[in-house]
């Protein structure tokens, strides 16, 4: 077992796709450019070489039809994988998500099973705009029936896709663009990250960060700056937001007495407001501050990249977040804010 | 190919699924079938010259009105009045009521309640019988409201790009809940709606069973062929309302006459005029299928009322 | 002004579709069965006897294309009213809702307004089942760029449906089929219940329950019972949750220090969680014990009569609730659990 | 009809729109324009073919690749590539980008990146000037990967049946993204699917301005005569990438030998020799036009990078 070796985020997705196929005859893709040279960013390019036309397939532009035949066959035994290269997307098929995907099994009185898997991107940077920017965990953690994973690491990427091929509910894969290049140490060999554990990226004492996604890698920033003003900031990433890894939560918080939840999508009614809600309920007594959120204001994704840069929360919020967690009231600091590395780096163009 | 057992065969499913439903009107008025019917008198014959064609290994998808679709494909009758009764004996135990209907075991697999969500639902089960080589076709029934749906066209776009094993069965009664479908399209040409991909359509009298058995064997041996999916539209008339057991001679733009009309047009007496009329089947026959059905029916109400309630799965 | 007269919720929508056709031109009602002798539950017949089919006219079965005709109509400058049977159906139109309806007004620079108002009902009871008894709040509050109405009375439904009918953002309300026979005193003119004002519905002193359309009913319902054991609660209905009137409900709980959500979606990331979240974030130290919610389970509705009984919580969840609030650790009562009246009584059929 | 004067206006917006393509791409490698840009070199003439048949009055709608549109019906140069470069002085203050221009002075009342997404808005402007009894039209632009949306489908049902003043414009450049026209349809023939609603479907040849002018002004007509929608192919080719400023000689099923058999067919050249052929245009009047295009574009870029940046509104 080499543990060494490293591998990007879409790597480790591509990795996971190869042999989640290799292993079961019934995996299958399809979407809007899976066969093309591009791959989804590169993520299904492998599986088309290796598998071809037959289970890596081109889909028109249907995305309400497609879902709905990514259902017919799950229940028929096979594990479709549907790929978009947006989330944004999935809007168009909601109507096979909600009412279908999640209910089947509930509506065929436990005898079907609906094993289907839809990854799909959160776009940010470059301008993307409105459209193509947003990040919908939101509507699908609160629907019952589904999964919802959050990889914000190559190894968790892999983990979580092999196992999201092996589950018998849909499982609503969200992974966000600016991670692609992100670089983890992967096991060469299939693993299985379970759903609903979450793990501790950091240990500390002071305060505890929840964060999803892309905020992971910035609540992992922030933390580093926030140590060198000796703050130990505690990390953890549940990884999926349906089901949650409550305990693993409670635990840190337990400890720290403080909580902050960041999140990729937009602050009111978004998943931060769960977590939120629930530590509250279990934790009431021993929490020693409000708990804090770093999410999107409620606004749409502005273009010009001046406004981008205001638009999304990062380390800076964060770092002052926590500030004002330990010293309740403390003013945030006036320091310019700054765009993490996969942003500033990102140009698109799609 | 009409022959005596096949008389039998289709004569029984068009009796089973007639005196089922006037079960289910008559019984409704007592409150014990909690759910809403959306029965299919009247519009019978499509279902069973459907399944006809189709056995146990053959996938059927259905809608709101789709008791007549589960009868047909050869559902398990006790268990469908005890779904209708909650129970957990019911063939999804309960959790679904009359407009989910399942019986895995004769290949349906289930019936949507959004009008036009079950139609890509076949094509994905024709997408995992061509990628395993099987010989089977999937069926979806829908009406003729489901076609106005962006789904029924993007459906049929890619059964016909992968050219798979799918049946579409539009149920045109004219009428969306009460919603004539002059309000809802400019045109009557429901069949005509896969031409574009390359599917062939047909317009048949959906109150003759032997025209839509007829059509769906086209269908299934164009599949056989590997020329892909077709698209079968029967004209139709549902006697009673939209929902529950009344019967419905004014809802929308109906009127008594046209009432009166289609019920002249009964599928069932129609089919049963064929037979005496062919020597397929004699009148004892028709009569003692008939008095085996009734007693089948009331069992099944009988067995329903007395089964115990649902549970949580 | 003839403050006496009541009217059902169902007639006080149909009065206010009226009065708003007939106040300015632009309005019309779109929608499968609108112009049918039902009539939407009895709340466009009026409307189409008086202004006949060119504006309130039929549609057929393409929510998606019918949302987004919706929204090019409002955008040039006409103020459409969609209806749906079921908000279920809502699912079939999220593209054209939150890609477009939301975000059209940003996304011109704020050059055009989207004045569309969506109307569509949650409905419960008879076995309806898992496709037809979703409450979706959630999904719509999480969106920025549109207003989130659910009206509890009569008195509401035609006030904030009037205020929507002047509004300039798209405003989806989220009806509820249990209280269309419900009565309230509703003034014959036009009035307008302002968005994101929320209503005192009980005065109370010892906790303070947020309660959301159907919950309203049932929360005084609750309150009636507590009051007889000498427990008065405060209820508050925001009407709608997005905008969400948090200086009412903060007002309350800091007076009362206890409070309760209630609302009639799923619990798990639903509308509940943002209120709790909001009110602990402000009211952290005033509060005396955790907020409680009560909200569906996290599974979908099932059809059996008995089963839908036990899934939807009612008074006695409320009381239990209130009980559990008031005396941290007590356990709730064990009486056998009640159906309400509006669904007890409810026979279908659809 | 194509005189002197309609010759000097389409060849203007032509080289308008090639120019400012141009212009775009070549400034794009300076990262100052921080949006995608989906280019429509190649494709000027449907947007140009159809615009002359519209007043300011008339509405159009767009999809991502939308700088053809937008200049074509008259949008303000200069507010465009100021948007493009993100500042409060662009067409929508810097908020849209390149998908999203709109200038609602000249009818431009958006564009979407969804792909069929403004589709149903075109339709629903029409309804607004059908219900004012206006007598303009409403055009939805939108490309061959939008015509598989079942969108698409359902609006053209609600247009037929209202008979409302739509004109369904399709750029079929025969792929979406990377992937070809082939693997997600079966059948190349956009232009008849309207057929089964009764809106009638022309192909033209979609790099030829007056081909495409010709068709949309029928369609016009029949829209003034009361008759409904018409849905207008026109086949095309981009010769850039799918998003950004490189050429696309390569990506899906793409051949150099296909991307020079497209290059000879450049509407822009194809325009330029038929005015020259037939006395329309002068050389010098050409040359004339395309340096005041180039004066203007220069200016327009001078002016977008010295603007200020956006601010939220
Ligand atoms: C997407 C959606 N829209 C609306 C409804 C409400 N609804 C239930 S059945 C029905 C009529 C369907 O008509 P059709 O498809 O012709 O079937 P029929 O009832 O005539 O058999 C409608 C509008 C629904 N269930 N789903
Ligand atoms: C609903 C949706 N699905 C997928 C995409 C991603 N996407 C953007 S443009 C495009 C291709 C569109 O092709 P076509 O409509 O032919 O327009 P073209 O780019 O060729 O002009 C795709 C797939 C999208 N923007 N929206
Ligand atoms: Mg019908
Ligand atoms: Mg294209």
């Amino acid at each position: 077992m080499n543990k060494k070796r490293t591998l990007t985020y879409r790597e480790a997705i591509s990795e996971a796709l190869v042999q989640g196929m290799e292993a079961d005859s019934n995996v299958f893709i399809m979407g809007c450019g899976v066969d093309d040279e591009g791959g989804i960013f590169g993520t299904t390019q492998d599986a088309f070489k290796r598998f071809g036309g037959a289970r890596v397939m081109d889909a028109p532009l249907a995305e309400n039809a497609i879902a709905g035949i990514g259902v017919g066959a799950a229940v028929t035994g096979m594990r479709p994988v549907i790929v978009h290269a947006r989330n944004d997307f999935l809007l168009l098929a909601m109507d096979q998500i909600v009412n279908h995907a999640s209910k089947w099994n509930f509506m065929s009185g436990g005898k079907l099973d609906c094993p289907l898997v839809i990854r799909a991107i959160v776009g940010r940077g470059w301008g993307q705009g409105a459209q193509h920017s947003q990040s919908l965990q939101a509507l699908f953690s609160h629907i019952p029936g589904i999964k919802v994973m959050l990889p914000a690491t190559a190894y968790d990427a892999k983990g979580l896709l092999l196992s999201s091929l092996r589950d018998n509910q849909t499982v609503i894969s969200i992974e966000h663009r600016l991670l692609y290049e992100t670089k983890d140490s992967v096991p060469v060999e299939p693993y299985f990250v379970p759903f609903g554990k979450g793990t501790l990226k950091r240990k500390g004492a002071d305060l505890t960060i929840v964060a999803f996604s892309f905020m992971v890698k910035e609540a992992m920033d922030a933390a580093h700056r926030l140590a060198e003003e000796g703050i130990e900031v505690e990390i953890i990433d549940p990884r999926c937001s349906s089901p949650l890894d409550m305990d693993l939560i409670l635990e840190s918080v337990q400890k720290t007495c403080r909580l902050l939840v960041a999140d990729t999508g937009w602050s009111s009614y978004g998943i931060s407001a769960e977590v939120c809600t629930r530590v509250y309920g279990q934790l009431f007594d021993r929490l020693k501050a409000p708990i804090r959120r770093v999410a999107l204001p409620d606004v749409p994704t502005p273009c010009a990249s001046n406004l981008e840069k205001e638009y999304y929360p990062g380390v800076d919020a964060l770092v002052d977040a926590c500030h004002i967690l330990l010293d309740n009231g403390r003013e945030g600091n006036t320091t310019e804010k700054l765009l993490p590395a996969e942003h500033a780096r990102f140009q698109g163009p799609f | 190919m009409i022959d005596h057992q096949w008389a039998e065969k289709a004569y029984t499913l068009l009796v089973t699924i007639r005196k089922t439903e006037e079960a289910i009107a008559s019984e409704y008025k007592n409150q014990e079938m909690r759910c809403p019917v959306h029965l299919s008198i009247g519009q019978e014959a499509i279902a069973v010259g459907v399944s006809m064609c189709l056995g146990n290994e053959d996938i059927v998808f259905s809608n709101h009105r789709c008791h007549s679709h589960y009868l047909a494909k050869g559902g398990n009758l006790n268990a469908m009045i005890a779904e209708l009764y909650g129970k957990s004996t019911g063939c999804v135990k309960g959790l679904g009521g009359s407009m989910h209907l399942m019986d895995d075991e004769v290949g349906m697999l289930g019936a949507s309640s959004i009008v036009g969500g079950s139609i890509p639902l076949a094509v994905g089960a024709g997408l995992t019988l061509k990628m395993r080589e099987k010989p089977h076709v999937a069926v979806t029934f829908f009406g003729d409201g489901a076609s106005e749906e962006g789904v029924f066209h993007e459906s049929m776009n890619f059964a016909a790009l992968k050219k798979l094993p799918v049946v579409f069965v539009c149920e045109n009664n004219f009428t969306a809940t009460s919603s004539p479908l002059s309000s809802r399209r400019p045109m009557d040409n429901i069949f005509r709606h896969g031409e574009v991909f390359g599917i062939p359509g047909t317009s048949v009298d959906g109150n003759d069973v032997v025209a839509v058995y007829e059509a769906t064997r086209d269908a299934v041996q164009r599949i056989r062929k590997g020329e892909g999916p077709s698209l079968i539209e029967g004209k139709t008339f549902r006697m009673l309302k939209h929902v529950g057991p009344e019967i419905d001679t004014s809802s929308g733009v109906r009127t008594q006459e046209e009432w009166n009309r289609w019920q002249e047009k009964c599928p069932v007496k129609k089919f049963e005029e064929l037979c005496l009329n062919e020597d397929l089947l004699s009148a004892r026959e028709t009569e003692k299928i008939q008095k085996r059905i009734e007693m089948k029916i009331d069992r099944a109400f009988e067995l329903a009322k007395s089964d115990p309630v649902a549970q949580w799965i």
